[in-house]
């Protein structure tokens, strides 16, 4: 039984911790949660630097060829950190879908320029409010032109480039879906940042009129490939959302520990302890099927969705617990604008709702158990 | 059992009714949806209808006439409130605080000369209070506080700071609570003043919370020097004294809280969105939670006729308002996160980017803060296991122990 | 507004409440429980002295003539006394039923008996697990003679008549459905005791062949008939619920105040003090909206439907999780079979189940609300 | 990261596996499925295979080999015990408490000479032992015990009831925790011995369960005479000796609590039965319900495979087992009434009457034993808050009083 990170892998851990609390890098999301700028260009670059944006990238394209073991490391201390970056924009999401289901030459065209940062990436779905469910999507792709409308893409106004769900052909439902790739700031692209309830990560509303985009994969396999994607996605969110309610757990235990009222430590009173006990419970369980889906991604197996599944719908309950009683054992002190509290507060929700509600993911688990026969 | 007025009422009713129709301002502005208020112009309206209720003696029903009010009964002023609500007037008013807990302070305290300068005043909306307990150290624990006011001649040096004092930012007066011996055991070293809030040395600052509203602040006291005469209640006495103010806080009875943002709204956004397998509205796990929430929301309808029974029967209200605040604070924060849920990935979009005009972002981001705001969730549950319950108190290590000797963690 | 009950049934609540706890219903209810016999045949007699099987029944046909106001008092009185006697089915089912839908005969042959305490009423309606949907029941009742098995008849072993929901027409769905009165100790009727959660109420699986029977009400009426009976009873449970929580709610309390952990009470802990805390809050709400279905029933209001549905969903909440904390506040000791915990919560859970689930009664909640258009 | 064995555990797993394949019973009867034991012959049969193990050294494989061990690793009990659950024998068997908790705290407090006469058939399962520490008056505060014992010569005379004390009915010896200083502080006032359990003036009674199964006993002491020899560790030192007893009791890895009522389960009777709409599996809030309960089994299950990495890294477990205590006694009352629900009016009746022969209404009974028993939930989440995230003690009245002089509320 091994079901842990190697050495070298939380080695790799204690280094991007150091480095990132080193960086101060909730003073910045604060910075670009109160202005207009979509990320912090200084640390992008020193990202970029350690090689972290090419984890997952195999040498041959510029990366450091390690794996998805060392990219869930990673995202966990991006979590932890509130890295205010389009980190998961552009390695889960725009350079998973390239690495899953690019040609040859998109991969020469894109990767190495992914690794060295100089690229941003997104993935443009959403389109309306509700499920994002294969019918939703009209943004059309025909003779390598997109045109529709995109809303809630994360990082959207500063990505270079972005991954588009659209439709290609007649045929309803999701068999008519593909994905393309569009240049984000070439013809035909018009964007606007959207207000969000965390604008330390930018939303954007963007509008294609006859972009011109390149397929990525097949026509009609754009849905499947998706949630592959989203899959691959939901484990290191996972990761981040963990990562950031170790902090929540972390900081409240802390000030109820110092925090006296009536002259004890309120971290005496059973109110409070027990609501730290069932945080540290959630994110154990999360930390647990985090890791089940990690091996799953490392392995490449077909547990995956059941995995991702699980992992997203544990680290969301977590995150989403510790981050509001975070709030509510701080008091009134942790409801100001002052406090970090209401920046994970607001992160854990953006990360909840960024790849898709918990229903549509409690749906899926249930999904997989049915075909799986469990009985 | 019927939801009927009786005969009394009814008449008391339609009187106000009539009065409402002829004096009621023509245009009635607000505060916006989650509580904070307007500007310069709602001021000028808001006073403007105080006035006049307050000449009619409708500005305190309960009040005897001496002091303005009509000598009249509990239910008669929830008569008035439902009354001026229906005409799309009155609810969170900023004489709210002076009139409801710091001028009864001062008539329980305060003699006649006091009375006849400040009663009338507060009463017309001329003259707004605050009351400032509350301090960083403090939280729940309010008799914990620091502010020092130490005697000099005939007048008092006090030095110290307050927060989450509504209202401090427009307020011309304040009710304050400060410790005067820090030998004393923590309850018995307090004395109560009142002071002008254009004092010297006072300055207040406004608190931006987490939501970005600004409802609440700071107030710092540098040297400010208040009369003895201002005293309220004796020397050593401040915890009484203010235990009077807490107690006229609970008589507010019903509503309001948590934006208006219930069932209806949520029903609402559920009959406009598709979920994979059909309108949101189907969907049997949607309509799961929205029977859980009415029936919570029903349950604190239901109970403010109760007790606006007891109060037409002449009866005390209970702990209704604890109840309530408890409930709303923590359906707001799970019926808006489900909510957004509901709207997918453009739930974390929010303003006119989201669906409704962002009423459900809006609510997830202010329930933090009421589930802490006058009393936390923690707080109100001891209040009804200790008060309604008879629940024993937790273990005290503050009741007999000197103030300064006291452990505070810093 | 007068959302209240009046003095003179506050006085009715007194007295049946003082009446009940002189007879030490819960020790007559254990020996139900660990005994065959049905009910408690002494207190049946005087519960029928009383007059209270005659509440709601018109003085024309030997009842008190009072209103169902009255019988919402003596409701939350037998739920706080744990009553073991077939009252529910008796009163609030087939009483109610019969005076809803009665021809002016049957109301004659039926009433009077009833108000006495002669007859022992129920209603059977369950075939199947699960939800007890229109298209489940297959008994037919063609020619006066009901044929098929009826499942969980509360106090079906003791009834003497049941109203008998069947099948008369081909019409498919409700719409084939009606009502049927059986003698339950006659003719072409076999019936068997069911092992159940709570005992103390006996359940009965019922089986007719070629029984004969009379109609109640209109053939294709059956299930409109059925649902305002059961909306009618889910309020008069709803007292039963809120009164055995309302025990729960006062032995846990009184447990709490009096028992040492530590040399302190255990009501001075947060953990034990806002559970109860929170069962209060749940019993209030409960009881409001209880009150709701009350005045709904008093007014024969069209609100009826909410709010029975309202009622039943918050009073079925309510003494849930009151009996099931309440064993948890006393620890061991509330786990053994002598102590009284366990009945309560069997208790719980028998009238969560008999008038159909939860679940069933919430999307009704819905369904009302919809009708409405709220918003 | 894998699942795989190292090359060393897959040694051991193969040598143990060929040693059960050849030595294990033929037909392997287990208790019922809710921890309830089975009659004469299970006991036979369970001691028949506990003399096997013990001859081959498996009986107790982390302890020396002078005590009939093995001198082996955690991982490797862990090892060992999961293909004895392969072959479908092991489990909770009537020596667990002897061999996990009472021989070892005999192993750190008495002489070669005791451990000579005890330990063997302790591990042969020749004689079983029981642990008799809590009390009426207890409850979670175990050392409010009164059970008194009195010096007479060389002899205690002991007088006083244990309770919760599982297997005494069958048990051969005891160790018993006692007072013998009622006006020391209560932790100071305490010594251990152990006894026979057929000593004159011990008697057992069952004690019956509110879901009507008997698991535990009261023991009642009536002037029962033990030797001064049998005395473990110093007098008033008892405390301090039970704390090794407690601490052993945590070493228990992994699952197996709730009966087996779990997920797949709830998935089985969801396909089976019909609600309105259709299949009950196809019911969205059936299928959230489903998912949340599926993610916190499996995140448990997932929370083991890291604890036994940690054991094959040569780690100490964590505080995983007071985790998925708290998790699954909860899990196991929600998801079960939630059946019963699913089942509609049906889900009231039990046994053969019920879907599933009964099995979540035996849960649903069960569950409320399960979160109490072996530590309530708020003893566990105090566990938790106090010795993993390190948050302070409650206050603490009962520290340096006598324990005559402790309020007790009766």
């Amino acid at each position: 039984m091994n079901f842990d990170f190697s050495d070298e892998q939380k080695m790799l851990r204690e280094q991007a911790r150091k480095f990132l609390s080193g960086k101060r890098t909730t003073q910045s999301a604060r910075r670009i949660l109160e202005g207009t700028g979509g990320y912090d260009r200084e640390l992008w670059k020193d990202v970029a630097e350690m090689g972290w944006l090419g984890t997952a990238i195999p040498e041959a394209y510029g990366g450091l060829g390690l794996g998805p073991l060392e990219l869930c490391v990673i995202a966990e201390e991006m979590g932890r950190a509130l890295a205010p970056l389009p980190f998961s924009s552009t390695v889960y999401l725009f350079t998973e879908a390239v690495l899953l289901a690019a040609t040859e030459g998109q991969k020469r065209k894109y990767l190495p320029s992914l690794a060295r940062g100089e690229l941003i990436g997104t993935f443009a779905r959403v389109e309306r409010a509700g499920a994002a469910a294969p019918k939703s999507i009209r943004t059309s792709f025909r003779s390598g032109k997109l045109s529709g409308r995109k809303i809630a893409v994360s990082d959207g106004m500063d990505a270079d480039v972005g991954v588009v769900l659209a439709r290609s052909g007649d045929e309803p439902g999701e068999r008519g879906l593909c994905l393309a790739i569009a240049d984000l700031s070439g013809a035909g692209v018009s964007r606007r940042v959207e207000d969000s309830i965390d604008p330390s990560r930018k939303h954007a509303e963007i509008t294609f009129d006859g972009a011109p985009a390149e397929p990525l994969g097949a026509p009609g396999e754009g849905w499947r490939i998706a949630a592959t994607v989203l899959d691959r996605a939901a484990v290191l969110t996972a990761f981040e959302q963990i990562g950031g309610a170790d902090v929540c757990l972390a900081t409240a235990t802390e000030y109820a520990k110092t925090r006296y009222a009536f002259a004890r430590p309120i971290g005496s009173y059973q109110a409070i302890k027990h609501k730290l006990a069932d945080m540290y419970v959630n994110n154990e369980l999360a930390r647990s099927n985090a890791y089940y889906g990690a091996w799953a991604l490392h392995t490449a197996s077909a547990e995956l969705p059941l995995a991702a599944a699980a992992a997203r719908v544990s680290a969301t309950q977590a995150f989403d617990y510790a981050a509001k009683e975070m709030i509510q054992i701080h008091g009134g002190i942790g409801f100001t604008w002052e406090a970090d509290c209401h920046l994970f507060y607001r992160r854990s929700r953006e990360l909840a709702l960024g790849l898709g509600a918990q229903r549509s993911w409690k749906d899926r688990v249930v999904s997989e158990l049915e075909t799986r026969n469990t009985a | 059992m019927d939801f009927e007025d009786t005969p009394e009422e009814a008449a008391f009713r339609e009187q106000v009714r009539q009065w409402i129709h002829t004096n009621a301002p023509t245009q009635a502005s607000g505060g916006d949806v989650l509580g904070e208020r307007g500007g310069g112009e709602w001021f000028r309206q808001q006073r403007a209808w105080q006035a006049k209720k307050a000449e009619a003696g409708y500005a305190k029903i309960t009040w005897p006439k001496e002091f303005g009010g009509l000598g009249g009964t509990p239910i008669q002023q929830v008569i008035f409130n439902q009354e001026e609500a229906r005409g799309g007037i009155g609810g969170n008013t900023p004489f709210a605080i002076g009139l409801g807990m710091c001028i009864p302070t001062l008539m329980a305290y305060c003699g006649k000369e006091i009375l006849g300068r400040y009663v009338k005043p507060a009463l017309y909306g001329e003259e707004i209070w605050c009351q400032l307990f509350s301090e960083p150290a403090g939280g729940s624990d309010v008799a914990g506080l620091r502010t020092r006011a130490e005697r000099d001649g005939q007048d008092w040096i006090v030095n110290g700071q307050k927060i989450w004092t509504t209202g401090a930012q427009f307020s011309d007066y304040g009710l304050l609570l400060t410790r005067t011996d820090f030998n004393a055991p923590k309850h018995k070293g307090l004395t109560m003043f009142y002071l002008s809030m254009k004092s010297a040395g006072v300055e207040v600052k406004p608190i931006r919370q987490a939501s970005g509203a600004s409802g609440f602040n700071e107030v710092f006291f540098s040297d400010v020097r208040i009369p003895d005469s201002q005293r309220v209640g004796e020397i050593g006495q401040g915890w009484q004294v203010a235990l009077t103010t807490l107690m006229h806080e609970r008589l507010a009875v019903g509503g309001g809280q948590g934006g208006g943002l219930d069932v209806p709204q949520l029903l609402a956004l559920a009959r406009e969105l598709e979920l994979e397998d059909g309108p949101a509205i189907r969907n049997a796990s949607v309509r799961e939670k929205i029977a859980d929430w009415y029936v919570r929301s029903a349950g604190l309808k239901y109970t403010t006729y109760r007790t606006m029974t007891a109060l037409s029967r002449g009866q005390q209200p209970g702990p209704e308002a604890s109840i309530a605040k408890l409930v709303v604070a923590a359906k707001l924060q799970e019926l808006s996160a489900f909510a957004l849920e509901l709207e997918g990935e453009a739930g974390a979009l929010k303003g006119a980017d989201a669906p409704m005009h962002g009423a459900f972002q809006m609510g997830w981001m202010a329930a933090p803060g009421l589930r802490i705001a006058g009393g936390t969730d923690e707080i109100l549950r001891n209040v009804i296991a200790e008060r309604v319950l008879g629940l024993p108190q937790d273990v005290r290590l503050d009741k007999d122990v000197p103030f300064n000797q006291l452990p505070s963690g810093r």
